[in-house]
């Protein structure tokens, strides 16, 4: 494990005396120990068990619900369906910095007129302990009228396809399609005359790649636990990205009041993007309302796979043309994303994500966002760009191999620098794309040798924009000079440590000095998602605010004490300063801390900021495989990850993330999808047939940090956690190309997929 | 998960008894890895469940060189495995019941509850056919032998009348020149099920070049742990080399008849039975020769 | 003028030009500007008053947190793309 | 509703008594009777590791052992390895190596992990890798979990090595 960047990629080094170390995470102790209280740990006296009767059905139509004999059942306190909602009329609701559709919002927390894939929310129970609802939802009987399913996104797209929302038309800025359609949007980005850029391409290529639906596989359960006070307050307990985004899902659909709604954010065992939405707080709070008591709800593991929000299968038409020197000519793709049950997949990064890295002269990119009959899909680790990039990153080494060029060579020959013009019509601002090509190819593993048959390297590159958004952060001084940061953003990566460090730089004390917490729904402003990789970026910039803020107010208080005007007090290292007529006066921080209050009242500093400019950043990566030959298994030998993180705050912290999201990305390429039949089962819901990988199938995974500052945060950070998902799935490709000779164009990369494309059976 | 009963016994005709009681409603409960799965997904319904692990008989190991290895059925994988005389004498069961989960898994699961869920994948069943395991078992009328590969009937079924329990497995003393071997294939390196599985016992000449007599079987390629005759009697007699494996090999294949499911396609399946036959092969002759460690 | 950059999809209403210069000191007049010259953009844009559904607007590289009455420079450039989010 | 059945056992050294329905599972015991939430559900299957204890010293998946199996049995969970005033070396060293993300499957890792080095004190990444094969992490890689639980060893080496000098 390497903190390596190269000297010619670190530019504008500064020294830090808290950024860039390494100490213990605050959150640490309570987890190991078993303390830390995760959403199914939440235990409220008089406490109901909440459970969900879920669709057998892929599509069908609800002819009638008979709830009676749940109701009757002993032990049952409540059960409700989506007539408890009493929706009403469609109209636009606005969660985060998402428009959404009231009725598909509602829908999608039980289902009213159809049920749209097996999973789908029917009705909800809560009962003295888990197992009586259990038995109450069977008592539950629904009329079912089942509709042909539609699974496959391509199928999905013809004219006499199924319709899963028979009032839906194609959302387009060419005009909404004329006849109802499964394809929810469609969108072209065009730049230049691809055609024209074709025709000046010595070599052309062109695949069809297709990926599976696979999930964030996050360990803990969506859980959520309601409570109403008699006068109709509504506190919440939930496994939450975004505490204030769970708050507005579940306002909404109550026609609830915020204020109302007190969303106090649990501790996230993993979520990944996975838990931005919310799918058990509606119905938790609606039998916690009718049942007069606090209601749990815990999803099981086949909840999860069936009913939350994974990613999107998609399948990717692409075509490149260059110059026999390798200079790209042209680009051309077709991104066919399929988004489950309900609109808003993540096509639209993909085509962010797809031609990031190059100079492209020519481009086109076609996007459809396409309902199936599966659960919707939601936000995965750089959502849309890991697909994207399967199949840009192998078609670019398919194109090295054609000219006989070194793969990295022919990255570089055409990489994005700051400036360059995008297919997408943005430019890139401070990039460090080229930094890490360049560290990559200079790491010794580049040029190791592979040290034996059936063995393969391959390197890919990848893309993701980052995120800024809103964010809040307050620091409290204490009496004794400790202070306490706490910030609206929910930690699901360490950062309650990475503010904490961000917060001890800019005040001059040391970190243990520092208690770092989240704040709930009552207690901070309006906070975005912990998602984009934006929390150490984003809420790092208002937790600086926040500390300058206090600095300022405890440098007038220094004046105020010294008879002084404000600008004349210095503070440097935890101390205050100042030439004052009777010579110089010091006093630390803690010494100040004790008069402060008395002076003027507490010292409180804020920091509330909606950042609009956030940097995208670059990894790169080399695989070494090892195929059998006869079995197709691949075996992982080897694993470099290289990656601009910006700024690394907290080194190991950020190993952690990329050697975490490798992991994802190897499960994603070799192991992981789910596995439908024609009517739209998922056949593998389970953690036995939908297989992440374990300690045996995870190298360990060495981690180069590169450091291009970003120029818009104050110590340059970037942002960490997406990038490092999307390169592996390109890259084991490659590798398994140099090993076997052939090309895998579909994942999962299974055993049997291998020898397929090797021709064995 | 519906409700049911729970007994304990601490002797085996209390549990007959019990279990005849119950009839088609009761089961013996042991490690519980699979059965517990299996009731909460609603597979099976249970009245009772029957407790076997209290029952000292089941949970006993001996050895005796002139008698074999007994191995009772409610003895743990784990157990199994930190047994001097097991790992030594009978590395070809180990290979099986080593691999069926990780450590937790192993701290459970037993030898015998892998035979009687009678899962067509079950990684242990081949490994104790080739080695001519037989299942003791006991009723109200008193006890009875059948070979393991006649008590896997049809997936998750086994010859096991209501009120009968398995009470242990016998496994013949180890011979000179004999080696066994089992191998199967998943996609994850471990912690995950076969998409099939190959295991094989051979008995060497004395020189060592000829197979005297061989056993294969396979699992996840048929609705049962299957013992291949034909595969089996092929070897006899014929020099131990690539030829000869290539043939036991396409027997195999012969006799397989895999299905297409989530883990696997029946080409893919029908092909790993080629590649895992030679290879079990090939480790069982090394073990008959000493030439591969035993675990 | 702020420079609008048309989307492909829209270039049937603009003659094929990819980019168009306009007058307007929001979002909303930039439309407005466009609606004149190019008569049925709007409704594409921006029907009943605000952005079309899945639509975001970029002034400047940077993604507009207010929509239609976000300000717009005089030389700025104005781009239509689809929002995105992210994990 | 079933028959309730009297447990007693012995949890984290300390005798407790309860009462459950044969259906439910140890892990629910420990959860929703005893309180005992620091062991995790993440599968209810055996496949994920996550509500891994000690059943008498024996690693085991509480979701695959009933309530009433631990009659007159003693369990360890995560719960019982330190005290209010500080961590065991295990649970430094998890802090200590970031081998730690989300931390839902930071418990069931620790027990594993302890049952591995009670058993073999000293073993090889290899070991240790195969040894938590069924227990899965989503956030780390495992790589960190590696190492710590390798620097956990070395840390119970030191102290053993200096008596006997």
């Amino acid at each position: 494990m390497s903190h390596q960047g190269t000297p010619r990629a670190i530019r504008g080094t500064k020294r830090y005396t808290v950024i860039g170390t390494r100490p213990p995470r605050v959150d640490a102790p309570d987890k190991v120990t078993g303390r830390a209280i995760y959403g199914p740990d939440v235990v409220l006296p008089r406490m109901a068990y909440g459970k969900i009767l879920r669709s057998p059905y892929a599509h069908a139509r609800i002819r009638a619900i008979d709830t009676s004999q749940a109701e009757a059942l002993p032990g049952v306190y409540a059960v409700v369906t989506a007539r408890d909602l009493g929706q009403t009329t469609d109209r636009t609701a606005q969660v985060g910095e998402s428009s959404v559709s009231f009725k598909f919002l509602c829908d999608n927390n039980l289902a009213s007129d159809k049920v749209l894939y097996v999973g789908h929310a029917v009705a909800a129970v809560a009962a003295s302990s888990p197992h009586i609802a259990e038995d109450a939802l069977k008592l539950i009987k629904v009329d079912y009228e089942p509709l042909p399913p539609v699974t496959d996104v391509l199928e999905a797209m013809r004219e006499d396809a199924p319709l899963l929302h028979e009032g839906m038309y194609t959302e387009s800025l060419a005009g909404p399609s004329e006849k109802p359609s499964n394809i929810a949007s469609y969108f072209q980005y065009l730049k230049g005359d691809p055609a024209q850029g074709f025709a000046e391409a010595d070599v052309i290529l062109e695949r069809e790649f297709r990926t599976a639906t696979v999930h964030q596989g996050y360990l803990e359960p969506h859980a959520a636990t309601a409570v109403w006070s008699p006068d109709g307050f509504l506190t919440l307990y939930t496994t939450t990205q975004g505490s204030f985004d769970a708050r507005a899902q579940v306002a909404e659909p109550l026609g609830c009041p915020l204020s109302k709604i007190r969303v106090i954010p649990t501790e996230v065992g993993g979520a990944f993007g996975g838990k931005n939405i919310s799918y058990v707080d509606v119905a938790a709070a609606l039998l916690a309302r009718k049942a007069g008591r606090p209601v749990k709800i815990t999803m099981s593991r086949a909840e999860v796979f069936l009913a939350t929000g994974p990613t999107s299968g998609s399948v990717i038409r692409l075509k490149i043309g260059a110059k026999r020197d390798g200079r790209l000519t042209a680009a051309k793709a077709e991104l066919f994303y399929e988004v489950g049950a309900y609109p808003g997949s993540p096509v639209g990064s993909g085509a962010y994500c797809i031609f990031a890295s190059y100079e492209i002269p020519h481009g086109q990119i076609d996007c459809y966002d396409v309902v199936v009959n599966k659960p919707k899909t939601g936000s995965y680790r750089a959502p849309g760009a890991t697909q994207a990039t399967f199949a840009m990153e192998t078609l670019i080494d398919e194109l090295a191999e054609k000219l006989g060029m070194d793969p990295i060579e022919l990255r570089l020959r055409n990489i994005a620098h700051e400036g360059t013009l995008l297919v997408t019509g943005n430019r890139h601002r401070s990039i460090g794309a080229e930094e890490v090509l360049r560290t990559t190819r200079n790491h010794p593993h580049y040029k190791a040798p592979l040290g034996g048959p059936h063995r393969g390297r391959g390197v890919a590159l990848g893309y993701w924009g980052n995120w800024g958004a809103r964010s809040s952060a307050m620091i409290n001084v204490n009496e004794d000079g400790t202070v306490t940061l706490t910030t609206g953003s929910v930690d699901i990566t360490g950062t309650r440590t990475s503010l904490a460090m961000q917060a001890a730089e800019v005040l001059g004390l040391p970190l243990e000095n520092i208690r770092s917490t989240v704040g709930d729904t009552d207690v901070m402003g309006y906070s975005d998602s912990s998602a984009g990789s934006r929390t150490t970026m984003a809420t790092g910039i208002a937790v600086v605010e926040a500390a300058k803020d206090v600095i300022t107010q405890m440098k007038a208080r220094a004046a105020q004490l010294w008879g002084l005007p404000a600008d004349k007090v210095i503070y440097e290292r935890g101390m205050f300063r100042a030439n004052t007529p009777d010579g110089i006066q010091e006093m630390s921080f803690a010494a100040l801390a004790r008069q402060a209050s008395a002076m003027g009242g507490p010292v409180r500093g804020k920091g509330d900021v909606n950042v609009r400019r956030w940097g995208g950043a670059f990894g790169a990566h080399i695989v070494d495989v090892e195929v059998d030959p006869e079995t197709g298994k691949v075996h992982i030998l080897r694993y470099t990850a290289v990656q601009d993180v910006g700024r690394a705050i907290h080194p190991g912290q950020i190993e952690g993330q990329i050697q975490g999201a490798v992991a994802q990305g190897i499960g994603w390429a070799l192991y992981e999808g789910y596995v439908y039949t024609p009517q739209g089962q998922m056949l593998n819901p389970n953690f036995l047939d939908y297989k992440m990988p374990t300690t045996l199938d995870v190298p360990p995974i060495d981690v180069v940090i590169v450091e291009v500052p970003w120029p818009e945060h104050p110590f340059g950070v970037r942002g960490v956690g997406e990038v490092p998902i999307v390169p592996p799935p390109a890259a084991i490709a490659n590798a398994i190309y140099r090993a076997t000779g052939a090309r895998l164009t579909e994942l999962p990369m299974t055993p049997e997929r291998i020898l397929r494309s090797m021709g064995v059976i | 998960m519906r409700p049911f009963a729970y007994e304990a016994p601490s002797s085996i005709a209390t549990a007959v008894d019990l279990l005849a009681q119950g009839g088609e409603r009761a089961r013996p409960l042991a490690g519980g890895t699979d059965l517990l799965v299996q009731l909460r997904l609603g597979l099976r319904e249970v009245d009772w469940l029957i407790d076997i692990k209290r029952i000292p008989e089941l949970r006993h190991i001996s050895y005796d060189p002139n008698e074999g290895l007994v191995v009772g059925a409610a003895v743990t994988c784990a157990e199994l495995g930190e047994h001097p005389d097991v790992r030594r004498h009978y590395p070809g069961l180990w290979d099986g019941a080593g691999i069926i989960g990780g450590p937790a898994i192993q701290g459970r699961a037993t030898l015998g509850g892998n035979l009687c869920n009678a899962a067509p994948s079950g990684d242990s069943i081949p490994a104790m056919i080739v080695l001519g395991a037989t299942c003791t078992i006991a009723g109200l009328q008193g006890t009875r032998r059948v070979p393991v590969e006649a008590f896997c009937i049809a997936p998750h079924r086994t010859v096991l009348r209501p009120g009968e329990l398995l009470v242990s497995l016998h496994f013949p003393p180890p011979q000179a020149r004999t080696g066994a071997c089992y191998l199967r294939f998943t996609p994850r390196a471990e912690m995950d099920i076969a998409v099939a599985g190959a295991a094989a016992w051979v008995c060497l000449s004395e020189d060592y070049r000829r197979i005297e007599a061989a056993r294969i079987a396979l699992s996840a390629v048929a609705p049962t742990p299957l013992l291949v005759h034909s595969a089996s009697a092929a070897l006899a007699g014929q020099v131990a080399d690539e030829r000869c494996l290539a043939e036991a090999a396409r027997l195999a294949q012969e006799a397989c008849q895999p299905i297409a499911d989530v883990r696997g396609g029946i080409a893919q399946r029908r092909h790993l039975v080629g590649v895992l036959v030679k290879r079990a092969l090939r480790g069982a002759i090394q073990r008959a020769k000493g030439e591969l460690p035993h675990d | 003028m702020a420079l609008v950059w048309i989307p492909s999809l829209l270039r049937d209403l603009t003659g094929g030009k990819a980019t168009v210069r306009v007058s307007g000191r929001t979002v909303a007049q930039v439309i407005e500007a466009l609606e004149a010259a190019y008569p049925g953009i709007k409704a594409r844009l921006a029907p009943e008053g605000k952005l079309a559904p899945g639509l975001a607007v970029a002034i400047d590289n940077v993604v507009a947190p207010l929509g239609l009455r976000t300000p717009v420079e005089e030389e700025s450039e104005v781009r239509f793309l689809p929002a995105v989010g992210g994990g | 509703m079933t028959e309730r059945v009297r447990v007693s056992a012995v949890i984290n050294g300390e005798p407790v008594e309860f009462l459950c329905e044969p259906r439910q599972s140890l892990l629910e015991c420990l959860r929703d009777i005893l309180g005992l939430t620091g062991t995790k559900e993440g599968c209810n299957d055996g496949n994920c590791g996550a509500c891994s204890v000690l059943l008498n010293g024996r690693l085991v998946n509480s979701c695959l052992v009933l309530g009433v199996e631990i009659q007159g049995q003693e369990v360890t969970t995560i719960e019982g390895l330190a005290h209010w005033d500080g961590l065991n070396l295990l649970q430094q060293a998890f802090v200590a190596e970031d081998a730690l993300q989300c931390g839902y499957c930071t418990p069931g890792m620790i027990i594993a992990a302890k049952a591995l080095l009670d058993r073999e004190p000293n073993p090889s990444d290899e070991r240790i890798r195969a040894w938590l094969a069924g227990n899965l992490c989503r956030c780390t890689g495992y790589d960190k979990i590696i190492r710590a639980v390798r620097s956990a060893a070395a840390a119970l080496a030191t102290p053993r090595q200096e008596v006997s000098k």
